[in-house]
């Protein structure tokens, strides 16, 4: 148990630090992979707190988080594609 | 028993690597080495924990769906971040040694 | 603990929203819309609320989150300097915020099973609901058996929704080119999602018909299986996808699901009960509800799947249009 | 104290809605204002779904050794509600499209100019 809500808060502040990623991104790239890995990290944490509660039937939810996920990465990529004609100049400039 | 510290051990290492990933996601210099760490501790963490918590389930329904998780996971973030590069390839973005690279050549 | 992983995801949500305020970049601003469905799903998690977060991780996140990038690729991604003052507005919304917080103050402590929210009909359901409707999760049995009625209008106004931006939109034409997408390079993408979108559509008819017995039923069953066709269309082209799954196929298809829906009511009115009342349909009571639940939430996921897709394709068809000019 | 931890959830919502509400009547961009509206829409979806939480309660679906659930029948008005928010999202943007068509953009002040002038 003490395993579970240790791994549970650890996962969290992984989500917070990506998350933080998100907001104060550098180029725009980096904002999609914090947002990836917030994705990523919640299907985990609703498998780990299915645990915790004692309820873990509820696993679908995380199934549903990782398939959307992946579906948003691809819409972005896609909608990259669709832009890429006009200038980006926050990723040229910040690209340190 | 030993199942549950096997289990224990397991979800520990997991939280230990994606909070690795996580550090990495802010330490490193340029966009390719950040993928490079989220992805790949992405992808050990996802496998230990979810190990982990295959150990503590019956081996019933549930351990079906978490496996199914696992499966999912394995394929499709790999695949997103791997695509993410390349996209920021495409983009113009450089790695942090091209961009010195070019620095010097501004500079002679 | 629940109230602990509450009080963080709030948080994280709170910051997302102010951020969201102050960037100028919109694609920005909708990645970082998509990160607060996320959020708000797992908070829905946290409070018990299995279903809904169901249907906000797979409805908010991901179709909302799609249909806007597709309008920002037509609209164009920067916001322009704004010159209005902000002062108003911030004052309207800081009376109109102490106001609500005011209001909060009467009302009852969050949690407590003593609230006058659990006191009447919440009771009866958590009670009677698995002996009358004999399917364990409630929300499905409350949904569709004690407020069918209400949900075959919430169907009626998807499919109407569905109609609307159909007619300010239109349809992608049948047998248009592909053009060369530039995901047509990434072939590990193109692998992936061969093997991903199968298991996608399994799983939506897992989530269809399992809905009476775990989190899920029709709604969320619809979109899963709508998002499976938003990505085979985003991955291999618009073209392929309406060659797949027709536009006029989707028009008969949404408005055949809220017919079933509609018309099950109808046949328990003929049977002699009232409408949408399951407990004629079969010489069982339970037995007929069960039957009714069943064949309504797949009225419900027909509709839901088309509507989802044609409204995908209409906001699609406009971006290829633009494309190819 | 004790105050806190009775309200706290109802204050962040509170907060949550006044930053949409404070996007959409400060943006220019049709688009970001459609993104505070869905801001706000979430907020009150949270507002419903925490009068349903039962402290100690578990989700509402039948398990052995459960006595205490929390109450379903928000969950049902919040499901049905976010499915019918995207619906009307949906329509939201198509209009935005429309009206990029019509006027070249989706800036509100700009296209109010151009209204002016017809």
């Amino acid at each position: 148990m003490l395993a579970l809500a240790a791994t549970s808060v650890a996962i969290l502040s992984v989500m917070a630090l990506a998350l933080a990623r998100a907001l104060k991104a550098d180029t725009v790239y980096d904002r999609i992979l914090g947002v990836n890995m917030v994705g990523t990290k919640t299907a985990l944490f609703i498998a780990i707190m299915g645990f915790l509660n004692g309820r873990p039937d509820f696993l679908d939810i995380a199934i549903v988080y990782a398939l959307i996920n992946f579906i948003g990465m691809i819409a972005v990529l896609r909608f990259f594609e669709y832009t890429a004609s006009e200038p980006d100049e926050d990723t040229q400039e910040k690209s340190k | 028993m030993i199942l549950e510290v096997i289990s224990t051990i397991l979800l520990i290492l997991g939280a230990f690597f994606s909070l690795t990933g996580a550090i990495g996601l802010f330490r490193f210099p340029d966009f390719f080495t950040r993928v490079h760490a989220a992805s790949v501790t992405d992808s050990i963490a996802t496998i230990l924990i979810i190990t982990g918590l295959i150990l503590r389930t019956d081996f019933d329904l549930v351990a079906v769906k978490l496996l199914f998780i696992l499966i999912f996971l394995l394929l499709t973030s790999p695949t997103a971040s791997h695509a993410l590069a390349k996209s920021a390839r495409h983009g113009g973005l450089l790695t942090l040694a091209e961009i010195r690279e070019s620095k010097k050549g501004d500079n002679d | 603990m629940v109230e602990l992983i509450d009080l963080v995801l709030l948080g994280m949500l709170a910051i997302t929203a102010l951020r969201v305020i102050f960037l100028k970049d919109l694609f920005a601003v909708v990645m970082l819309f998509g990160l607060y469905s996320f959020l708000s799903a797992l908070i829905f998690v946290n409070l018990d609320a299995v279903d809904v977060a169901f249907t906000e991780a797979a409805v908010g996140a991901g179709i909302s989150t799609v249909l806007m990038l597709g309008t920002l690729a037509l609209t164009g991604r920067k916001e322009k300097a704004n010159n209005h003052t902000a002062l108003l507005p911030l004052l309207v919304v800081i009376i109109t915020g102490a106001a609500l917080i005011y209001g909060t103050l009467d009302m009852p402590p969050f949690g407590h099973p003593d609230n006058p929210a659990h006191q009447h009909v919440a009771p009866r359901y958590i009670e009677e609901s698995p002996k009358e409707i004999g399917l364990p999760n409630m929300v499905t049995s409350v949904l569709a058996s004690y407020r069918a009625f209400d949900t075959l209008g919430e169907t009626a106004v998807v499919f109407a929704a569905a109609i609307g931006v159909l007619s300010l939109l239109g349809m992608p034409k049948p047998g248009g080119v592909a053009i060369d997408s530039g995901l047509k390079s990434h072939l590990v993408l193109r692998v992936v999602a061969k093997l991903v979108i199968p298991m996608t559509i399994l799983f939506a008819l897992y989530v269809q018909f399992h809905g009476d017995y775990g989190p899920g039923g029709g709604f969320q069953a619809g979109v899963i299986a709508a998002a499976a066709v938003i990505l085979y269309a985003l991955v291999f082209g618009l073209p392929l996808a309406t060659h797949v799954v027709r536009p006029n196929f989707l028009k008969v298809l949404a408005a055949l699901g809220v017919l079933i829906y509609a018309g099950t009511g109808v046949t328990s009115f003929f049977l002699g009960g009232n409408f949408l009342d399951y407990n004629v349909l079969a010489s069982d009571p339970v037995v007929g509800q069960h039957i009714g639940i069943i064949v309504i939430e797949f009225g419900i996921g027909i509709t839901v799947f088309a509507a989802m897709l044609g409204i995908f394709y209409g906001f699609a068809a406009q971006a290829e249009r633009t494309n190819i000019q | 104290m004790s105050f806190i931890v009775d309200y706290y959830n109802y204050w962040i919502v509170v907060f949550l809605m006044m930053a949409g509400f404070y996007i959409v009547i400060s943006a220019n961009n049709l688009v970001k204002k459609i993104v505070g509206l869905n801001i706000f829409q979430t907020s009150v979806f949270m507002m419903y779904i925490s009068i349903g939480k039962v402290q100690g309660g578990s989700a509402p679906i039948v398990a052995d050794g459960i006595t205490s659930y929390s109450n379903p029948l928000p969950h049902v008005l919040i499901l049905t509600a976010i499915v019918v928010g995207v619906a009307t999202t949906a329509v939201g943007l198509a209009l935005v499209v429309r009206i990029k068509r019509a006027y070249g953009t989706v800036e509100e002040n700009e296209f109010e100019d151009k209204d002016a002038l017809i």
